[in-house]
């Protein structure tokens, strides 16, 4: 069923509106988190869905992340598609072992007899000027299970349409949005055919060096990259869209022009996705890359309090920085 | 018999048609088992335990449970436990053989599993822990399915919605969420159906058992949470996991809990029952603690003696769920010698249908390491699948290199 | 008087000694007050609720608690929530004017909060969530150190140890289980102090808490488990949390529960100070849950116009706390005009003092980032400080450079 | 205070005479976990110990991880230091949250004025013929998590040692214990000065390629690295001992001499600490290195079944494969 057509819309209301469709689409999809209901969400992604669609089908659940995943498992047995929300990042770790030991492993366990189509909405990421827990990027503590997969939308168009796809999905979905893109509208092109879930985008061209991000930093790579042009650089932007599986051969296409990578994220960089795009590509590009692949990221610390952020998060300097010294090989 | 064709009997309720359904799990039994105790170490007072058969095998009453079953019905029970024990016996000295890498033994239990197994109905669904073998067998799974797992082959395997019965969970407490979310599906169909949650004493402790508690009655969902209390979680007694009886657990989250014998299969089944009489007709989840005893090791791998002693297993040994229907049977005239020379032929071709099937079971192929780990597929794991194929197929080679070399 | 010197007066018990002390929390009220409901739709029988002093300011008694309190030591719990009230609404005007990011106001819980802040002694132990601010004014924590995290200059950072009050946990559920492990460690010492735990209506809902009582009825631990049920979870009434009132939850643990009047400051310090008592003589834990209401937002993000109406808030606007109070305070003629003039004067310069310190309050220095990961050190934590330490460094110098060049 | 000598042990007793020791050393040290009481554990690691020192000091608490960590919290506040036993990897997850959340955060969150010292000791990783959630090398999703430190002993000297000084330390350790190495006997000199708990160690010198693991895979590298000798190849083995901090130090001189480095764990590959160990060594070696690091591991799949295990978990001829492709660059 083709969405509505929609024009400008920030990311959020993308993700609501393809929620919507979803809901629309297929009476089997389930809307469940706390505060999913009247309110819509702490940040309004669910908003008028409970009206539109009923507490039957846009469920508020109670105050338990466990909980929440563990009936979300046991509905989608039943042939439910639940879609939950956890309401920020820091706060999924009570449904971690759910996630891990149920949900990403039952289709194995059953040698494929069951399928367990659950989507788990993860707004994440800085910037917002939050308190603790509020500003995580666990990412790399999903990507790293078997079992699941992982994507994040960078803009209003990937987000409707991997949301989408992330519900007709027969595999589990964590689905990262980064929350401080959540208000930055673009054109929701509903009649487009969409790209794989899985497929990382060339959103930039260029010759020099390759950049390569996803969710919220893929922005702040594409204003490094014009900021770099300034200075006569030609930047490649990849946005990877997706953390499991990873689309290393797009990379790898690209550094094979540009010869130089740098993967920035917002999460730790130790341990990081930095470091599996590193390893693999480093394996591929051997005798392509003119110097290593150099990561921009979180530090190996907590997530500092929100005065600290801005020096915290990698930004148009630390990538430029990096970029640099990646040139100077 | 085969093991197939016994098994194939499936859910078809042994214990049926004629029983007069008791009132719903009462208020009144949860209500009034529910006291505050301010004091932690002193002894609980003995809580009602709902009994219709004494282990000196005495027909009883119960004020709030009653059953009236054929003398068939009650063959049939008896014939599910003694099966039960024996393909759990086989499986046990399989282990020692080296057939099975383990074996969670569910010796002592067989009225607590069939009593609830044989109260349920085909359209109802079950998710078992871990030692649910006779609960298994109630439903009709295939008991080398069960051995599959222990044996190293696989990791369950079997289809779920074949026998509405779900795989094994190791991991304690997970599968009463799992179990719940199934009933609040129920609920949205607009179904009657209802579910049942294995767990045990232990598991009690658990979060998620907490939690499943209080979706399930925010939710009103049609779900039995049904804990064989057997004493024991490894080498801990239920002491450490509570001071007051389990199934007083329920009252606080709003639905009743009762405390049945849970080696009188009489008295689980018509508790079950009416538990899940109870979802079905919409009031939502029942907790039922069958008391019984693990009367051998956690699994293979333990060692009880380093934790409890002879004394208490022999007291339990004289509540043996399986003699007491048997003496009363007996005693009642309601089987024959027949009957139960006939009864252990079939045994002794279940565990010899067992020991064949399971010396006969393939090793999983090596490929299927990269199976299934995705329903719509994985890039990394194509290439990983790739790689793995042609790093194996690099000693084909080398072997017939070396072959035509020397 | 000084932000400082009011906070200074510590833990002194402002509700004294003159109290009568209460019956431990009696095993009669948990016992008389867990019926199972088996119906999940149905509204559950209006549970006993202790109360003390009515929202008109009638003193009444109560069978199992009683407190006797000088006029000094009334006009003290009155101070209390007024300046307490007065802070809370001083932080949400600083969020307003972007002086905070976030502030989570405690605007209708002051009884509940200094009601059972006031029963602790000083040795006692404190695990707030993020909203016991009252309760921080009562262990004399400086009111800026509550703001600090919500002005995003640090995670809490103040020292838990030096006013026994923990640092906020913004995580649902979590503080339970410490401050039973706490409390374990209490026992293990030999000492009578006793710990409360903080925690909501939504928090009741979590794994952790109910492992907090599992543990803590079978280690029998000195923990107090304080339950401000403020009918809302953001937007979620109670009813998605438990479909029966949530101080009935204890005794299927094993421990007594109550409900208190949470707007009623005597009730609560006579609940809090015999529970306390209760767990300081080695009878282990008990539930109070205070009835009580969140007047404002859940935080200051939060618009609740978009899921409760102005109607639910008028009605437990006519419950106020501090109105209650003062009503009988004034009718019994225990406080003059003087006292609620210099209490207002009081109050405003506690407003002028937060603002002045919150407006003064220094930014973190950036390299506080790799500070207090690891108390001995990580080399990793070494080698990223020294690279951006240079990586700053190099914009000074490129400042430098450009500079000189120009 | 001295240890009792003890010559040749297993591993597992070596860390039961550790717990003993520390235990002895300091009233504040407590064992908390399943079964750890008469029963000694199911791998009988704290065997004798609620014998000898009593209930209150080794205590068999509820079945409830997230409730065995929570507490220890609550107990390191009051000044002790609970050593936490997790029966089996795959049972480490209801913990999860407490684990990230609370134990990793609460020394920052306090700007230090509080200390953890909480070990988390885990049986980890496969080889003895398991069920589901008996045989997973879960490190990398702990080594992410800043605040944590992850240890991992490859053979009796080290159990003992390494547990001694993970206990003394302030900050929380999570301890993996090589199961499958449980059994084998090394001599445990209980008067040698030990080395720094983070401190890779070089076990075997080679010239032509390094061997980097940690745990169980050490000595399956040792086997390795002889096999490779008599094909007259040169393998330097490096044990890691530390899987956070990372002693990149030590991996860099001993690769910045070879040229070559493989990394060898069970965990997946994908994620996992091969990556973090590739990326940032091929970033301090760019000009040394003669092939890409190359990491041998466990797929992305769920540990297989038992009877699948030899298959899936690295073996002599796994290293050996990627020790041949190595050279080969
Ligand atoms: C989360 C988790 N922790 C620990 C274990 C290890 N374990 C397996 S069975 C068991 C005891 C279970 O006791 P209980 O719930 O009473 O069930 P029973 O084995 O007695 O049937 C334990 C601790 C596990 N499987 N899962
Ligand atoms: C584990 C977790 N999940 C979700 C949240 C987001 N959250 C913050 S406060 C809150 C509601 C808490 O309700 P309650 O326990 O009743 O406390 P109250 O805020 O009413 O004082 C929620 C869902 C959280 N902080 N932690
Ligand atoms: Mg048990
Ligand atoms: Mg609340």
């Amino acid at each position: 069923m083709a969405a509505k057509s929609s024009g400008q819309l920030p990311v959020a209301k993308a993700i609501n509106e393809s929620l919507r469709a979803s809901l629309e689409a297929d009476p089997k999809v389930l809307i469940m988190g706390e505060d999913v209901g009247k309110l819509g969400g702490v940040f309004r992604v669910t908003d008028g869905l409970q009206k539109d669609f009923g507490e039957d089908r846009v469920i508020d659940t109670p105050l338990a992340e466990s909980g929440i995943i563990g009936t979300a498992i046991g509905l989608a047995l039943r042939g439910y598609r639940p879609v939950c929300e956890i309401q920020f990042d820091g706060f999924v770790f009570p449904a971690y072992d759910q996630i891990v030991t149920q949900l990403a492993k039952m289709h194995a366990r059953a040698l494929g007899k069951v399928k367990l189509p659950v989507v788990i909405r993860i707004p994440y990421g800085g910037g917002i000027g939050a308190v603790e827990h509020h500003s995580e990027s666990p990412e790399a503590l999903f990507a790293h299970v078997a079992g699941l997969k992982c994507v994040s939308p960078s803009n209003a168009n990937d987000a409707y349409w991997m949301m989408r796809q992330a519900i007709e999905s027969d595999d589990p979905v964590i689905f990262f949005e980064p929350k401080r893109r959540y208000w930055d509208k673009g054109v929701v092109d509903s009649s487009s055919i969409p790209a794989p879930l899985h497929r990382a985008q060339v959103v930039r061209t260029g010759t020099d060096i390759t950049l390569a991000a996803y969710g919220p930093m893929v922005k702040t790579c594409l204003e490094s990259a014009a900021a770099a042009e300034e200075e006569g650089r030609s930047v490649e932007v990849v946005d990877l869209r997706s953390m499991s599986p990873i689309d290393f051969d797009t990379i790898q296409q690209s550094v094979e022009k540009t010869g130089r990578l740098v993967v920035v994220h917002e999460a730790p960089v130790f341990y990081g996705s930095g470091a599996e795009v590193a390893a693999r590509i480093t394996e591929r590009c051997f005798y392509h890359l003119e110097a290593p692949v150099l990561r921009v990221g979180g530090f190996h610390a907590p997530y500092p309090p929100a005065r600290l952020e801005e020096e915290y998060l990698p930004g148009l300097d630390r990538v430029l920085d990096a970029v640099d010294r990646a040139l100077a090989y | 018999m085969t093991v197939e064709s016994t098994a194939a009997r499936g859910t078809s309720r042994s214990g049926g048609k004629r029983t007069a359904a008791a009132k719903p799990a009462a208020k009144k039994t949860a209500a009034k088992k529910a006291p505050a105790r301010a004091k932690g170490a002193s002894a609980p007072e003995q809580p009602e335990l709902v009994q219709l058969l004494t282990p000196e095998g005495e027909r009883v009453e119960h004020p709030e449970y009653s059953i009236d079953l054929s003398a068939e019905e009650l063959r049939g029970l008896y014939r599910d436990m003694v099966l039960t024990r024996r393909f759990d016996a086989e499986a046990t000295s399989l282990q020692r053989q080296g057939e099975l890498g383990l074996w969670a033994s569910l010796l002592g239990q067989e009225a607590a599993q069939i009593g609830s197994g044989r109260a349920l109905r085909d359209d109802d669904y079950v998710f078992p822990t871990y030692r649910e073998h006779g609960v298994a067998w109630c439903r009709g799974v295939d008991p080398s399915n069960l051995l599959g797992m222990f044996r190293g082959v696989n990791n369950g395997g079997w289809d779920p919605n074949s026998n509405n019965f779900h795989l094994y969970t190791i991991v304690i407490g997970s599968q009463a969420l799992h179990a719940t979310g199934y009933a609040m599906g129920i609920t949205k169909d607009g179904a009657d159906s209802a579910v049942i949650a294995y767990f045990g004493d232990g598991a009690s402790s658990q979060g998620d058992v907490a939690e499943a508690f209080t979706f399930s009655a925010v939710y009103n969902a049609p779900v039995v949470f049904f804990c064989q209390n057997n004493q024991w979680a490894i080498s801990e007694p239920t002491e450490k996991q509570s001071r007051v009886p389990i199934y007083q657990r329920a009252a606080g989250f709003g639905f009743p809990g009762v405390r049945v014998d849970g080696n009188d299969v009489l008295a689980v089944l018509a508790v079950t029952r009416a538990a899940l009489e109870h979802a079905r007709s919409g009031q939502g989840p029942t907790l039922v603690e069958a008391f019984t005893y693990r009367m051998g090791a956690h699994t293979t791998s333990d060692d009880p003696t380093r934790y409890r002693t002879d004394d208490e297993r022999a007291a339990w040994e004289a509540k043996d769920p399986i003699l007491r229907l048997r003496t009363y049977l007996e005693k009642e005239g309601l089987a024959d010698e027949a009957f139960f020379a006939k009864l252990e032929k079939e045994s002794e071709e279940l565990g010899v249908s067992v020991r064949e099937k399971i010396r006969t079971m393939p090793d999983p192929d090596t490929m299927a390491i990269f199976e299934n780990v995705y329903a719509d597929g994985h890039a990394l794991i194509d290439e990983e699948r790739a790689q793995f194929s042609e790093y194996l197929a690099s000693f084909a080679d080398a072997d017939e290199t070396a072959g035509k070399g020397h």
